[in-house]
């Protein structure tokens, strides 16, 4: 299916490699990803990533040309998302898969990347679980054990004693829910309460009034991005929780596309997260300015770093590797490099992505524009949960 | 034509061999599709079960003519059950079908018993209540059904213990196909039965039908829980297939796009449901290809142009339309 | 205990509104009753008290000795009490014939079976086709009901609640809206039916009254005024005067 | 007893924004029998005028907020003539489909114009403080919805039975046939009582930001919200529609509150047993 391109290069190719599969081809990429529906923002943002990444990096490796194809998932379709991975692989001849926004999503395509044995890069879906269903799934997104659980412990190192958790009633939100309150407890602090609130809600009012009776020190939140965030933060300060000394703690909660939108009640909520577009280093910088460059339009946000990293991982493999799958997997585990968000490794043993966490705050920074401001890094978090009896 | 002797027909047999023609042209058509093209199986494979799965409304909908938005809860019902019993009873496929079939008659017969007392607006709302429901219970129930995650772990036997399930989708397309013509077959007998014919004096005038001595509720919650049945099968198929069931079979969108592609290609024809689903899933596929972002502007359209441009009565679009597509 | 249909001293009403009083007749195998009376004398729901579409407040109703109150519409139907409607309610889509056909399956309680063809039963179709000819409707036997003329949608009328084979037939206003050209095929099939039905005929037509009916009852303000055959009815003031006034009114 | 009042003050907010969407559509379903899934489309057209206005060009909230439901008003009557009218007519299984047709291309068109993310409602500053009211305060914002779906209310009533509007109004949704006799002009009516739907939607979409906060996909998200209040206050009835609103949101609230992980559940179980006791509705008559 791979059609051989350049002679000459076929030729240098050959005298020159000794690792697998030496043509000067085009190496596919197949992403699975929405971009259509209510989270087409995703598909525009892992976009807008690879795009970005290929900018800098070129569209070849070793002289191998990748290219990315990209299927809209729609939303949560488990069908759709296999029929579209199958479509890619034995269609179109991908060597690798990558995207995945839902795990119900990545988890339906498991056992058909381990027939194909094709290399499959998680850019998003966070469930602990989705590695190890295939040992061909790699990820360098994040969980939410990763950053529920650093969070609880720095916000008990602050005099945090009590809490109460209010997460949404689906796994993401049990998974915060158990990495935060694991560790909180283990800290000594205390939970007072735990709310699970049914995913669809959007007016939160009552569940504010149970915080405020149950007093406490701060709340702990978790919440698909979007309207339920968006209402979610507004009610926290409508019914004057920041006034009864209550503070708010989350993760992906003033995440930077609804953060304008949130206005001046986002400011001062502490998050822990592990990419903010206001992250100060050189490779940020020069992310962001390629970025820019490419789409003058674009809110970066976690999922276009983690598409980022994805490329680069992707790429990383090819060059290691080139089409055989087994082997870039191995290639890959312990891989280290430099991401906009920071120093970062695949862990060996999980194949997920081992990065800093920082604790931001939202600020309004020179410019006037609301940015989660990192004031707080701890270093080098694995993947802290693997398991979870919900 | 007038003579009564001719109007006595003799005992005529269950399937009559020319009323098969359409039977035979889709085996005809899927068979083709296979070889022709063979890197889209997978999607092939899901145009298929959507179309066992619209034929259930269609039972519902186009001969006893009850309007529901709910088709999902059996769908989602039998999409469990088939998973469940995969991974901890059996992972024989057609063990997991009978599972699906009987879960989703179930889900049906207990909720038809409240479903097909009310009507209209009442009866969406409820259609569309049960399948929140459900939803929201397998939701709940996450140490069995996996929650927000998706049912994972379902690993399938070979079908019949002779064809094992491909990453290419081979087994499962001729497995899915197999199944659609029987349960074709299955309704072909079912609609021109005296209960198919009492579902259709049902939908023509329930008024009448209780005059002439039927229970008309009780026969609808039985026509209800056999359609239950078939779209439980359709579920089933879609957990078999896919090897994953998401919480998202209950979704409303999904008993929302049944009713769009039953009434696009036909309601109260069991071709039709065939011509709709394949006409509205390979415009929604290419048109989600050209254009992600916009593409429901073209269903939007494509719906109301059926709606307002094709006037039909209950019974679906007239034959204008649906001879035109068979062409 | 007789066989037929006996009412005795039924009453009906709607909160304060008393619409049957006290009513008491009998309907005999081979009857031809006709129950007359000006608008809102309370005929439509007297049968609709004996056809179980309302219940009486207080009275009998009883079919072969029977009582009928207990059972359900459906279920009075299947014990033998049938009746035509006012405005048809056919099914209009579906052809005279599958008409018929539902209307014989449903009485045999053949309705649930879902393994056999519904016009594979020769019994049934040789009843079914029995039933067209006697209406004189075998010419349009495939043609959908909602094509034919209303005079003919009255006899399918007739005829599919004659094909649940019912002891007691109640005929409600069966000329209604049939242009006086046709009424004649009315009277006709009336004149056809079996002679040991017992009909009970609802009908503002006098002409067609008189033609097929042997006893007539006066309904007036929910009472039974009085009970005579034709020629007593003609000639009886009260009737003359109750028609004559409605008729000036 | 200090926790029960605000869980009603919550409830009752939350009612009160149920109440404006929706009443408009019960009574246009009532009054031309018509099944109108659409109906949340122009409470998120409201929303997203006001997005536009305010957040993007920059105008003052209220001025931003008439413009938006004069804009909704005015894209709503052509939108009756052309395609609701024929709708009237037709069954209501087409009447399902062609509804969901139009709330499709009404999410295509936002989704184009302001893109899928949410779509932000600036307030006038006063409205995000608290008042005091003595056993709790009170985000002045709820206040206002409070106070804004009792106004309509009140509005409502004194139109539908103090102006000769409104008697005509009822003679319509009472017996078209009866009304059209008597030489009412149902189609005049129908039509300003469906702007009039429409422009109330828009008032409760935008009022109602803070507590279903608005995008492209509104509409279905809420659109069984909005519909099982019509189905479980019975069609057509405004009392109806209040009340069921009120229970509704307060139903939801209070569930919300006690037992938060069996909320939607609950919510759910009690419209199916009311809707199985009462098939009309509350105060919806029987069919």
């Amino acid at each position: 299916m791979r059609r051989l391109t350049k002679e000459l290069a076929l030729a240098t190719a050959a005298a020159l490699a000794l690792a697998g599969g030496a043509w000067a081809d085009v190496i596919k990429v197949g992403v699975i990803a929405p971009t259509s529906g209510p989270y087409a923002t995703y598909g525009t943002q892992f976009r807008t990533g690879v795009d970005t990444y290929q900018a800098i990096h070129g569209h070849e490796v070793d002289g191998d040309t990748v290219e990315f194809i990209w299927r809209d998932s729609g939303g949560v379709n488990p069908d759709q998302a296999r029929s579209h991975a199958q479509e890619l692989i034995i269609r179109e001849g991908v060597d690798y898969l990558a995207g995945f926004t839902f795990t119900p999503n990545a988890l339906a395509v498991a056992q058909i990347i381990d027939q194909s044995q094709t290399p499959t890069v998680i850019f998003n879906a966070a469930t602990s679980i989705i590695t190890e269903e295939s040992g061909f799934f790699v990820r360098p997104s994040f969980t939410l054990w990763q950053v529920s659980a650093p969070l609880a412990e720095w916000a008990h190192g602050q005099g945090i004693e009590e809490v109460v958790i209010a997460v949404s009633d689906y796994n993401p939100g049990i998974d915060a829910e158990t990495g935060f309150r694991t560790a909180f407890e283990a800290a000594g602090g205390t939970v007072l309460d735990t709310i699970r609130m049914p995913l669809a809600t959007t007016d939160f009012a009552p569940f504010m009034q149970r915080v405020r009776d149950a007093g406490p020190d701060a709340v702990f939140a978790f919440l698909p991005a979007g309207p339920p965030t968006f209402a979610f933060v507004k009610a926290y300060n409508d019914n004057g929780l920041p006034g009864a000394g209550v503070q708010l703690l989350g993760t992906g909660e003033t995440d930077e596309t609804t953060l304008e939108a949130l206005g001046d009640a986002a400011l001062g909520v502490y998050t822990a997260y592990h990419y903010s577009p206001d992250h100060d280093s050189p490779e940020n910088e020069a992310f962001l300015a390629k970025l820019f460059e490419l789409h003058p339009d674009a809110v970066p946000n976690f999922s276009t770093v983690q598409a980022y990293d994805g490329a680069h991982v992707i790429y990383e493999m090819i060059r290691a590797a080139g089409t055989d799958g087994p082997a870039a997997i191995e290639a890959v585990k312990g891989l280290e490099w430099i991401s906009p968000r920071g120093p970062v490794q695949i862990d060996p043993e999980t194949r997920h992505i081992t990065q800093n966490v920082y604790i931001r705050e939202v600020v309004r920074d020179e410019d006037g524009q609301l940015v989660n401001r990192e004031f707080e890094t701890i270093e080098a978090v694995p993947d802290l949960g693997l398991v979870n009896d919900y | 034509m007038s003579s009564s002797a001719s109007d006595v027909a003799p005992r005529r047999p269950l399937l009559a061999g020319r009323g098969l023609l359409w039977e035979a042209v889709i085996l005809a058509v899927g068979v083709g599709l296979f070889f022709l093209f063979p890197y889209d199986l997978g999607f092939l494979s899901r145009i298929l079960i959507m179309i066992v799965f619209v034929l259930s409304l269609d039972l519902v909908l186009g001969y006893a003519g009850v309007a529901t938005l709910g088709q999902a809860a059996m769908y989602g019902t039998g999409a469990y059950a088939a998973g469940l019993i995969a991974i901890h009873v059996t992972a024989s496929p057609l063990l997991g079908l009978a599972a699906g079939a009987v879960a989703g008659a179930g889900i049906a017969f207990v909720s038809g018993l409240v479903l097909m007392r009310a009507h209209g607006l009442t009866l969406l709302m409820l259609s569309i209540a049960v399948a929140q429901v459900l939803q929201e219970v397998a939701n709940k129930a996450r140490p069995l059904t996996g929650g927000a995650d998706g049912l994972r772990g379902i690993r399938m036997d070979p079908i019949l213990g002779l064809w094992e399930f491909d990453f290419i989708g081979r087994a499962g397309y001729w497995y899915v196909l197999t199944v659609l013509i029987l349960v074709l077959l299955f309704l072909k007998v079912v609609v021109n039965s005296p209960l198919g014919l009492s579902a259709r004096g049902i939908q023509e005038s329930p008024e009448r039908m209780r005059a002439i001595g039927t229970p008309v509720y009780w026969r609808l919650v039985w026509i209800y829980t056999i359609a239950g049945g078939i779209a439980g099968v359709a579920g089933a198929l879609a957990a078999q297939v896919t090897a994953l069931v998401s919480l998202e079979v209950f979704n409303f969108d999904h008993s929302a796009e049944a009713l769009i592609m039953l009434v696009l290609g036909g309601a109260g024809r069991l071709y039709g449901a065939v011509v709709g689903v394949a006409i509205f899933m390979l415009v929604e596929h290419v048109a989600a290809a050209v254009d992600p972002f916009n593409w429901l502007f073209l269903i939007g359209a494509l719906v109301l142009a059926v709606v307002f441009f094709v006037p039909a009565g209950l019974l679906g679009l007239p034959k204008a339309l649906t001879g035109l597509v068979r062409r | 205990m007789s066989a037929g249909l006996e009412v005795r001293g039924l009453n009906k009403a709607f909160g304060g509104l008393t619409v049957s009083k006290n009513i008491t007749l009998d309907l005999r195998p081979g009857d031809r009753k006709a129950l007359i009376g000006p608008n809102g004398a309370g005929k439509t729901t007297f049968a609709n008290l004996i056809t179980g579409i309302d219940r009486p407040t207080s009275g009998e109703i009883r079919l072969d000795g029977r009582d009928l109150r207990p059972l359900s519409a459906a279920r009075r139907v299947r014990a033998g009490v049938a009746k035509t409607f006012q405005i048809t309610t056919l099914f209009k889509r579906l052809t005279v014939r599958e008409n018929l056909r539902l209307a014989v399956l449903e009485r045999e309680r053949r309705g649930l079976r879902m393994f056999a063809r519904a016009d594979g039963d020769p019994a049934v179709e040789h009843e079914v086709a029995a039933l067209l000819d006697q209406f004189g409707l075998l010419r349009h036997a495939d043609a959908p009901v909602e094509s034919l003329a209303y005079g003919q949608q009255r006899l399918i009328e007739l005829a599919l609640t004659l094909a649940l084979r019912p002891r007691i037939l109640i005929l409600d206003e069966p000329a209604a809206g049939v242009p006086s050209s046709e009424s004649h095929l009315i009277v006709e099939a009336i004149e056809r039916l079996p002679s040991d039905l017992a009909v009970l005929i609802i009908e503002h037509d006098m002409k067609l009254v008189f033609q097929v009916a042997r006893s007539i009852i006066v309904l007036v303000a929910g009472a039974i005024l009085t009970e005579g055959t034709p020629s007593q009815i003609a000639a009886d003031p009260r009737v003359r005067e109750l028609y004559l006034g409605a008729a000036h009114g | 007893m200090g926790t029960l009042l605000n869980i009603l003050v919550d409830g009752v907010a939350y009612g009160m924004i149920l109440f404006m969407i929706s009443v408009g559509l019960s009574v246009t379903m009532g009054l031309m029998r018509v099944i109108n899934l659409a109906h949340g489309g122009f409470a998120m057209l409201g929303g997203a005028g006001v997005h536009y206005l305010g957040a993007r060009l920059g105008l003052p909230f209220v001025p931003a907020a008439l413009l938006a439901i004069g804009a909704v008003v005015a894209l709503a009557v052509p939108m009756e003539r052309v395609l609701y009218r024929p709708i009237y007519r037709m069954g209501e299984l087409q009447q399902v489909l062609a509804t969901i047709g139009i709330t499709f291309l009404m999410i295509a068109s936002v989704n184009l114009w302001l893109g899928s993310t949410l779509l932000a409602i600036p307030l006038p500053d006063a409205w995000s403080g608290t008042v005091d009211l003595g056993f709790r305060s009170l985000p002045m914002h709820r206040l206002i919805v409070i106070g804004a779906g009792l106004a309509t209310a009140l509005g409502l009533w004194a139109l539908i039975d103090r102006t000769g509007y409104g008697i005509r109004l009822r003679a319509a949704v009472d017996n078209r046939a009866t009304a059209s006799a008597l030489g009412i002009d149902t189609g005049r009516i129908f039509a300003i009582t469906f702007a009039l739907g429409a422009g109330l939607a828009a008032f409760g979409g935008i009022l109602g930001a803070e507590l279903l906060p608005v995008d492209a996909y509104y509409p279905l998200r809420y659109m069984v919200h909005f519909l099982i209040v019509v189905a479980v206050g019975g069609m057509g009835s405004i009392t109806g529609s209040f009340l069921a609103a009120l229970g509704l949101g307060i139903l939801d609230t209070t569930a919300r509150y006690m037992v938060p992980d069996f909320g939607t559940i609950f919510f759910f179980l009690v419209t199916i047993l009311v809707l199985a006791l009462r098939p009309q509705g509350l105060l919806g008559r029987a069919a």
